[in-house]
């Protein structure tokens, strides 16, 4: 931890403020137009969500706080979930919004040849085209390809590209007037500058508090972190601590942690040598101090990871599985008896966030056990390449880090990033195919209430344990930083931020 | 006696190179007389130059003055103050030096220039630019105001000179010194500077300081003279007696080194003064010359000799001075008589043609040019500057190819245009010594390496055999084997000059293209390397194209003569048919604007004009713009062909030879006509 | 021939004292006396030194992450500090000057081999193919050295070999651009046609007549390339295209660290910073005084 | 004159016909699909292939050259891959910035660069003179990360005089855009200082040593006069030239500085456009700041011929 007053939980210092005001808001530079069906990046994420809502909002105890929908509800079995749409909620253009524009919208989300990657994770295999429909005005029922107790999680605003756009409105024209039906709306953008917002006065619940809200993009973190001390902005909406540190030390910063599944995942191909042998992963995963990378590289402020997805912070994990420590001797052996002893292995990621840091560390714990990686560290662009098996670093290296957003159910990661579905598994770098995992997914997708869940959820995490297709060393906190004058911020870790009630104290 | 315009008093001044002084004047002194031409003559790097500065108080930053006195109409220079200097620039002292051209601003047009001299006394502009051309005018610039508004890169040599020359004069100045003010400029247009500065001269009484190593061009512009060498003044007095009946060895030595009054090197080999100038800071105990001189005794070389006043002005810094005329004469014993080759021409020019193309316009620097040259002899080659002589040998050469349509014949066969496409033979037989020994040697490589690659290509030899030739070669040209390790950097001009030429006769050559060989070297040196020539022309039995704008030295080592004019060949004929009447006008006029030792003066003929062009020649005779025997329209509308008007005499003139001959027996036509003053 | 003794034969001795020799003692007299060139060799000496026997002096092993003791104000046990993963930064430093100086002499050499010879060909022929290449030159060089070089490398991928090559690349046309400059003066002098007049091979007037004539201006070219060699590598690295940030390499250093510098932490990105300033003023100060000692 | 202008003209367009060429090559060797680079990982093959196809991203090279090259001189310069708004605004907005940030730059490096080279060159060889140059010589090759990285430190965190980001807030005056332009340029300063001074050392000094020079002095005029009339006017030529040639480098070059300080300019964009594969921004950017430099040297050779008798007569006649 740092001098700073670090809040746990999404919101910053709460308490009363001056009516109005400008928000100067730092977030980082998108990679894309803004296009709710396009959008994969985190500054993307953040532009969708700062005139647009959700059907609901994903608040930072995971909880869904009601927006568009006002309630909803699954049939039986999970098959089917029916939205209840708040009425009289209007778009900046000032048209109603009805059930039918939140039809439309999901259809686009789902229709692959839109190709929107990310919706297409969440809901691939969960709702297929033309299941969704408007009885009427007031109400939207999804039929799932399978029973789904998480549900209205991936259509909140936890799938950021999900916000609710007019059922006219073609997505790629989306960037020329941000509609949306938010407490704020478009004043002006500038690609790759940044934007301002003006309260919506027709907004359907508390108008904004502030006037105006100001994004400016940063291509990298330093000149963010300057930025806010060399008091350029009120409001940092994401930093890292190795970015960052400047800021977790700096007592007039005041820090929101937020704990989440973000998390890095060191993938080994299964189908490659020397990875083929389970053994030889295991002894990978044994030889990573995960508390020292805790403690080193976040400040403490990350859960240790335990090679599965199911992060701490998930009300479904199991925590009771014995956590993987650091144990030399134990992958000597490992590797010894897997006959994989002084191997080389190029190790490919990109140079973004801590992850070179990671990957010299992973390099170092290797070497502990006779291992040589030789890191292969490019730009975001040269590692993802094309986002597809056979042309991209990332999905078809021997052995890489990945970076993982934050996602409030961890199907995703149990789906796309390991499933042996080629439909499903769209970004199984690891090429880890195991029916019996595959199975178990299934079924924890299913399942409706917790306790099914946690059950499961323990059979998945100790089968990934003993497999050990990916690392997954630390699941860190999201932090924003503020002002101290600036209260009432909120941001989510998904990339979102609601600064309708925020304001300066005088 | 009112006291000098100028006095030097013992004037020692040095340079510091390499953080010791190297003494450059060694006790100069001399007086010029208010209104009296001074004449300062002597070899490059003795210290001409830098007497000049000296007396300008504008030395160069390393250079000092460590004794002695320079006073100007009694004022000690010396002790004044930087303003007060600055005032004597302004008012009494001007000087004009070599090359015009980087005398003056490139940015700022003529009319400025000049007017800034006045701007500095105080006049205002409209006043200065008035003044600025009536100053114009009076250096015999025609409309002025057409020069004043040009840039000096717009105006010829000539014009640059005389622009230069206007602002020194702007101040009317006490003393002006000019250094070399004609270098570098065609002796056509050399007589016209030398004219215009006598006349200005009388017209505002100035003291003239004349700094040459011409001593023909002092002859001509100064009453007194003094002798300069290794920064001491070794004699000094009045001109035309100096220069007849020299009393130092050195001047004689020099007089003796020019080819003059006509001789040829059948007739007699030059002298010349053997060793050389000591270098910049040498210790000289005694006597500057000693080392050179053939009169030298001991004593010469222990004791620095007095200065020995002569009577009537006269004065001589040697012991011996009396028999200074009984020099021993220095010279190769057999004089080279050329067998003059007859029978089939070896080299057969035929309408030889080069232009070039410059900026979007020919440039006719050859056209048609038809000669033969034979066996066995040297044909002269003179022109003035930019008349085509070097392209003509470059043709030759086949380093430039000529235009198509010319024919070039060595022995019958036919030369192709460029050397690498011509057989070895040809190459071998075709050499050439360039007028610039230091550009023509690769500065990086020995001598031995130099000579003894040539060697390889040409005659293919290697190893010893190669050495062998190598010290042959050397000792032909006279070239020291213990130099052969060394660098050109470490030679003199002369015996750069050596290396050249017996890399020249490496491949025993039939033909040798000598371009200007000794236009770069002192006279004495000049006379050496021309002895050379001569002998070894005779030895190796080779035929040589010499080309030289000094008519003197084409005349003492050609057979044959042809003369130039913007790419044209005006005349052609043995030299004494070309040397003596009746010449064709252009020829005429080259030959009288030479100033000559002898007093006799022949009649100086102007020549209007400048010098057209080569990319737009003047209609019909190119010569007519300039031509002061112009014959009537025809010169103006038909080019005249090369005829020949007498056997073996070739000339590009509409006039009747007989009439030429009576022309030229009488006087030129008043209005081109001026008798030189002297 | 005829064997008289021609009086104005030169005596035996050289009269000048050996220009060339001379001048070639004056410039190294010049250069050792001039601090400028001193203070130069001195900085980059000592660079030289830790790259050849880097890993000997640095007092730890560069690479190895102490996570735990991160960013630790220098000390005694730290003289330098440690940096954000608590490697040595004192023994990075050391260790960093490989990097910079195996790619940049190399790419320089590359550069200047390429340049000097394009430069000779073009200088000498003039003609078509001068003219040609020369518009390429003039069209590269309109695109901003760093541009290029960063598009190669996001091209190729950084690695040792492409930076050299790149770097190489891009300075040759700079290089020929000057070379051809002095060849075109040194062509119009006539050795070179006496060369053509016992008709030499191209090849040898360009490499054996030319070349030797124009090595000054090559010389002082490449050691200023050498310093901006040094200088787009540590940009490139700095940008993020150095290769294993395991290995020491400074402007990459410096590029992971600059980010802490607001929170006080300054010393991993000061002593790096500094060594570069100090090894390429080094090496300019000396690029400076060689070409004084050319000029006088 | 007019010879001299057509004559450069035409040189300058064929440079810059090869620097299409060299520019669109070049890019083609960057790895990356582009309809799949615009429709992502997830749309199918199909799609991707369409999509090639509807932006002509199939046809043979030469075939797209063309319709590039047309286009772009046509003021069409198609659409950014990763922001799918039009290539002209992007390179509108940044071409704007660089060229405040260049301008800026120059204002205040020129002169100042200037005043020092001629001080340093009537100094010459004395302590004045050797501070100047080596000063500027060690500035000048410092890389731009290092003084970029003191500079925010120094001035914009300890002693807060200046902001660290360069861009500053739309519609604040621009005394406001100066101050937050300041760093950069400053840092653009020490950068070029030590280099423009150098080369008006050296023509000054070429031209305090010319016979035209001691022609003034022993003229007469007093010195001050002298370095006014006679000096200068020679020997701030070649400092045009080079001044010139810097434009390229400030209006395309400054991918680092524009990274620290946060100014959206032409460097930082092709940087992205770069690392992003997005082709039709990454070449256009880079050829138009290929452009805007051969035409700023173009300028710079006309005033240089306009200033330099000599050359514009030698056109001339
Ligand atoms: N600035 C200088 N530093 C050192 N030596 C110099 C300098 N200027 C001239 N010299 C040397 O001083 C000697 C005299 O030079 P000066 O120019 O006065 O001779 P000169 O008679 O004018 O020769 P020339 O006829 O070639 O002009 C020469 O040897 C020359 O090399
Ligand atoms: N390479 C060239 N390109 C264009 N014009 C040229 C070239 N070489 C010579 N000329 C022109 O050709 C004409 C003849 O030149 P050339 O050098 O042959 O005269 P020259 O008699 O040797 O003069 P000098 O006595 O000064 O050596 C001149 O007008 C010159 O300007
Ligand atoms: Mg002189
Ligand atoms: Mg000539």
């Amino acid at each position: 931890g740092g001098g700073g007053a670090t809040t746990e939980g999404g919101t910053i210092a709460t308490g009363a403020v001056k009516p109005g005001g400008t928000v100067r808001v730092a977030i980082i530079q998108p990679t894309t137009a803004p296009n709710p069906l396009l959008v994969q990046d985190e500054g993307g994420a953040g532009l969708l969500g700062s005139t647009g809502e959700f059907l609901s909002f994903s608040n930072s105890k995971l909880v869904l706080e009601p927006r568009i929908a006002e309630s909803w509800s699954p049939n039986a079995d999970g098959t089917e979930w029916t939205f209840k749409i708040r009425q009289g909620v209007k778009f900046h253009s000032g048209a109603t919004l009805t059930a039918n524009d939140v039809v439309q919208t999901l259809e686009k989300l789902i229709d692959p040849k839109h190709g929107s990657a990310n919706a297409q994770s969440a809901l691939g295999g969960v709702l297929s085209p033309g299941n969704t429909s408007a009885p009427d005005d007031a109400t939207v029922v999804f039929k799932l390809d399978a029973a789904n107790g998480n549900f209205p999680t991936l259509v909140s605003s936890a799938n950021y590209n999900a916000i609710i756009i007019p059922a006219d409105l073609d997505p790629a024209d989306w960037g020329k007037t941000f509609e949306g039906t938010g407490p704020f709306k478009l004043e002006k953008f500038t690609t790759k500058v940044g934007a301002s917002f003006v309260r919506f006065d027709g907004y359907w619940g508390d108008k904004a508090n502030p006037d105006r809200m100001e994004l400016k993009f940063y291509d990298d973190e330093a000149p963010m972190v300057n930025g806010i001390k060399g008091g350029e902005v009120d409001f940092v909406e994401h930093f890292s601590v190795s970015g960052g540190k400047a800021l977790l030390d700096d007592p007039n910063v005041q820090v929101i942690a937020i704990r989440t599944a973000t998390h890095r995942q060191i993938h080994m191909r299964n189908d490659k040598d020397p990875f083929t042998d389970k053994r030889v992963r295991q002894a990978i995963a044994y030889s990573i101090d995960r508390d020292a990378l805790v403690q080193g590289l976040w400040e403490g402020k990350a859960d240790v990871g335990n090679d599965s997805p199911f992060a701490p912070v998930y009300p479904a994990t199991d925590t009771s599985i014995e956590q993987r420590k650091q144990d030399i001797d134990k992958a000597k052996q490992l590797l010894s008896d897997a006959g994989k002893t002084n191997f080389t292995v190029e190790l490919d990621t990109w140079n973004g966030f801590e992850i070179p840091d990671l990957a010299q560390l992973v390099k170092q714990y290797a070497a502990q056990i006779g291992v040589t990686l030789n890191l292969k560290i490019t730009d975001a662009g040269t590692y993802y390449g094309d986002g597809v098996f056979g042309k991209s670093r990332w999905l078809d290296s021997v052995m890489g880090i990945t970076d993982y957003g934050h996602r409030p159910v961890p199907n995703v990661y149990l789906t796309a990033s390991l499933s042996g579905d080629p439909k499903v598994g769209v970004w199984n770098s690891a090429h880890f195919k195991n029916p019996q995992y595959d199975d178990l997914v299934k079924q924890y997708v299913a399942a409706l209430d917790l306790d099914s869940q946690r059950k499961v959820a323990s059979q998945i995490q100790t089968l990934l344990l003993d497999e050990t297709p990916i690392v997954f060393p630390y699941f860190y906190n999201f932090l924003s930083a503020a002002v101290p004058k600036l209260k009432n911020a909120v941001s989510a870790a998904t990339g979102q931020f609601d600064l309708s009630k925020a304001g300066f104290t005088s | 006696m009112t006291d000098p315009a100028i006095e030097l008093k013992d004037l020692e001044v040095v340079y510091r190179v390499r953080g010791t002084d190297r003494s450059v004047l060694r006790g100069v002194s001399l007086s010029i007389q208010p209104g009296e031409s001074f004449g300062l003559v002597g070899e490059s790097g003795c210290g001409k130059t830098t007497a000049a500065f000296a007396i300008m108080r504008y030395l160069p930053r390393n250079g000092r003055v460590m004794d002695g006195s320079i006073t100007v109409n009694g004022q000690d220079l010396l002790a004044m103050g930087g303003a007060e200097v600055r005032r004597l620039r302004a008012t009494t002292l001007s000087m004009v030096y070599q090359d015009p051209a980087a005398a003056l601003n490139p940015s700022i047009r003529i009319g400025p220039q000049v007017a800034e001299a006045y701007e500095l006394m105080g006049v205002d502009r409209g006043a200065a630019s008035e003044r600025a051309r009536e100053i114009l005018a009076k250096v015999q610039i025609s409309d002025p105001p057409r020069v004043m508004r040009r840039y000096p890169h717009q105006l010829s040599g000539g014009m640059q000179q005389r622009v230069v020359i206007a602002m020194a004069l702007a101040k009317d100045p006490t003393l002006l010194i000019l250094d070399e003010p004609t270098t570098g400029l065609d002796a056509t247009v050399e007589a016209e500077v030398l004219d215009l500065v006598q006349a200005l001269r009388q017209e505002f009484g100035t003291s003239v300081l004349f700094i040459s190593h011409n001593l023909a061009v002092i002859a001509k512009m100064c009453e007194r003279v003094g002798v300069l060498y290794a920064g001491r003044v070794v004699e000094e007095g009045p001109a035309d007696q100096v220069f007849q009946d020299p009393r130092h060895p050195y001047t004689v030595g020099l007089l003796r080194c020019i080819p003059r009054g006509g001789v040829r090197k059948d007739e007699m080999a030059l002298d010349t003064i053997p060793g050389f100038l000591p270098r910049l800071g040498a210790e000289i105990p005694g006597c500057v010359f000693e080392p050179r001189c053939g009169l030298a005794e001991e004593i010469c070389g222990t004791e620095e000799p007095p200065l020995y006043p002569l009577g009537n002005g006269r004065a001589s810094r040697c012991y011996f001075h009396e028999r200074a005329h009984l020099l021993p004469r220095n010279a190769p014993a057999q004089i080279a008589t050329a067998r003059q080759g007859n029978g089939s021409p070896l080299l057969k020019i035929d309408n030889a043609a080069k232009t070039f193309r410059q900026d979007g316009q020919d440039v006719r620097a050859l056209v048609d040019v038809s000669l033969d040259i034979k066996p066995g002899e040297v044909l002269g080659l003179v022109g003035e500057s930019g008349s085509g002589k070097t392209t003509f040998a470059r043709v030759l050469l086949g380093l430039t190819a000529p235009d198509p349509g010319s024919e070039l014949e060595l022995e019958g066969k036919p030369l192709a245009p460029k050397v690498e496409k011509r057989p070895e033979e040809q190459i071998r037989a075709l050499q050439v010594v360039f007028q610039n020994p230091d550009g023509a040697l690769n500065r990086r490589f020995s001598v031995r390496r130099i000579l003894g690659r040539a060697l390889t290509k040409l005659r293919g030899l290697r190893g010893t055999a190669r050495d062998e030739r190598t010290r042959e070669l050397a000792s032909a040209v006279r070239f020291d084997e213990s130099l052969l390790a060394v660098r050109p950097a470490q030679l003199s001009g002369g015996l750069k000059q050596r290396v050249a030429i017996a890399r020249a006769f490496a491949g025993d050559p039939r033909v040798v293209l000598c371009d200007e060989p000794t236009s770069a070297l002192d006279v004495s040196v000049q006379a050496a390397i021309l002895n050379l020539l001569a002998e070894l022309q005779v030895g190796e039995g080779v035929t040589y194209l010499f080309i030289s704008h000094d008519l003197g030295v084409v005349r003492y080592i050609s057979d044959r003569i042809a003369v130039l004019y913007l790419g044209r060949v005006m005349e052609l004929g043995d030299a004494e048919t070309v040397f003596g009447p009746p010449h064709h006008p252009y020829t005429e006029a080259l030959l009288s604007a030479v100033p000559t030792l002898e007093g006799t003066e022949r009649a100086r003929i102007r020549l209007e004009g400048e010098i057209p062009s080569a990319s737009d020649p003047p209609s019909g005779c190119v010569f007519h713009t300039r031509c002061p025997r112009k014959w009537g329209a025809i010169c103006e509308q038909e080019e005249p062909p090369l005829k020949e008007v007498e056997p073996g005499h070739f000339m590009r003139c509409h006039i009747p030879l007989e009439e030429l001959r009576r022309l030229q027996e009488t006087p030129p036509p008043a209005s081109a006509y001026s008798k030189t003053t002297s | 021939m005829s064997a008289v003794q021609d009086p104005a034969a030169p005596i035996a001795i050289p009269t000048q004292p050996d220009q060339a020799a001379i001048a070639r003692r004056e410039r190294l007299r010049f250069l050792r006396r001039s601090p400028t060139f001193v203070i130069g060799c001195v900085l980059v000496g000592m660079w030289v030194i830790c790259a050849i026997f880097g890993n000997a002096i640095a007092p730890k092993n560069p690479e190895f992450p102490d996570v735990l003791n991160k960013l630790v104000a220098p000390s005694a046990d730290h003289l330098f500090g440690t940096d954000r993963l608590g490697r040595d930064v004192l023994s990075r430093v050391i260790v960093g000057a490989r990097a910079v100086l195996v790619i940049a002499p190399l790419a320089t050499l590359l550069g200047t081999l390429l340049g000097t010879t394009i430069g000779l060909v073009t200088g000498y022929f003039r003609g078509f193919v001068d003219e040609v290449i020369m518009r390429i030159v003039d069209a590269v060089l309109a695109i901003p050295i760093i541009i290029i070089a960063l598009l190669a490398v996001v091209a190729l991928g950084p690695s040792r070999v492409t930076l050299i090559l790149v770097i190489g690349l891009v300075f040759t046309p700079i290089i020929a651009k000057t070379v051809r400059a002095a060849v075109l003066g040194e062509a119009r002098l006539e050795y070179v046609q006496a060369a053509r007049l016992r008709n030499e091979r191209a090849p040898y007037v360009l490499f054996g007549e030319i070349l030797p004539n124009v090595m000054g201006p090559v010389v002082v070219e490449f050691t200023v390339r050498l310093g901006y060699a040094i200088f787009t590598v540590a940009t490139l690295s700095f940008l993020g295209f150095g290769a294993d940030p395991s290995i020491p390499d400074w402007g990459q250093d410096i590029s992971q660290h600059y980010q802490f510098i607001s929170g006080g932490v300054w010393w991993p990105v000061l002593f790096p910073a500094l060594a570069i300033a100090t090894l390429i003023v080094g090496i300019n100060l000396i690029a400076d005084a060689i070409a004084q000692s050319f000029e006088r | 004159m007019g010879r001299f202008l057509l004559k450069r003209l035409g040189l300058a367009s064929i440079t810059l016909f090869l620097l299409t060429i060299i520019v669109f090559f070049g890019a083609q060797v960057l790895p990356g699909n582009v309809g799949r680079r615009i429709l992502g990982p997830f749309a199918d093959q199909a799609a991707v292939d369409n999509l090639n196809h509807q932006l002509g991203t199939d046809q043979p090279l030469l075939t797209q050259y063309w319709n590039w090259i047309s286009d772009f001189f046509r003021g069409d310069l198609g659409d950014s891959l990763a922001y799918h708004v039009p290539v002209s605004t992007l390179i509108g907005n940044a071409l704007e910035h660089s060229l405040k940030l260049a301008a800026f730059a120059f204002v205040l490096v020129v002169p100042l660069a200037i005043f020092g080279g001629v001080v340093a060159a009537l100094k010459r060889d004395r302590p004045t003179d050797r501070v100047i140059t080596l000063t500027g010589l060690s500035l000048t090759v410092v890389p731009e990360f290092v003084t970029g990285i003191m500079l925010i430190l120094i001035f914009g965190l300890w002693l807060g005089l200046f902001p660290v980001s360069a861009d500053a807030p739309d519609g604040s005056s621009i005394l406001t855009q100066l101050k937050y332009l300041f760093l950069p340029a400053l840092t653009l300063v020490i950068l070029l200082f030590g280099y423009i001074a150098r080369i008006t050392r050296a023509g000054t000094i070429e031209s305090l040593d010319a016979d035209y020079t001691r022609t003034a002095f022993l003229k007469g005029l007093p010195r001050r006069m002298v370095i006014r009339r006679h000096v200068l006017r020679n020997s701030l030529l070649p400092t045009i030239a080079v001044v010139a040639t810097q434009t390229g480098y400030l209006l395309g070059g400054l991918v680092v500085i524009e990274t620290l300080f946060n100014y959206p300019g032409m460097g930082r964009l092709i940087f992205t456009a770069a690392t992003q594969k997005d082709f039709p921004l990454l070449e256009s950017a880079v050829l138009i700041v290929g452009i805007v430099f051969l035409v700023t040297t173009l300028l710079a050779d006309v005033a240089y011929s306009l200033l330099n008798p000599r050359i514009r007569y030698a056109a001339a006649e």
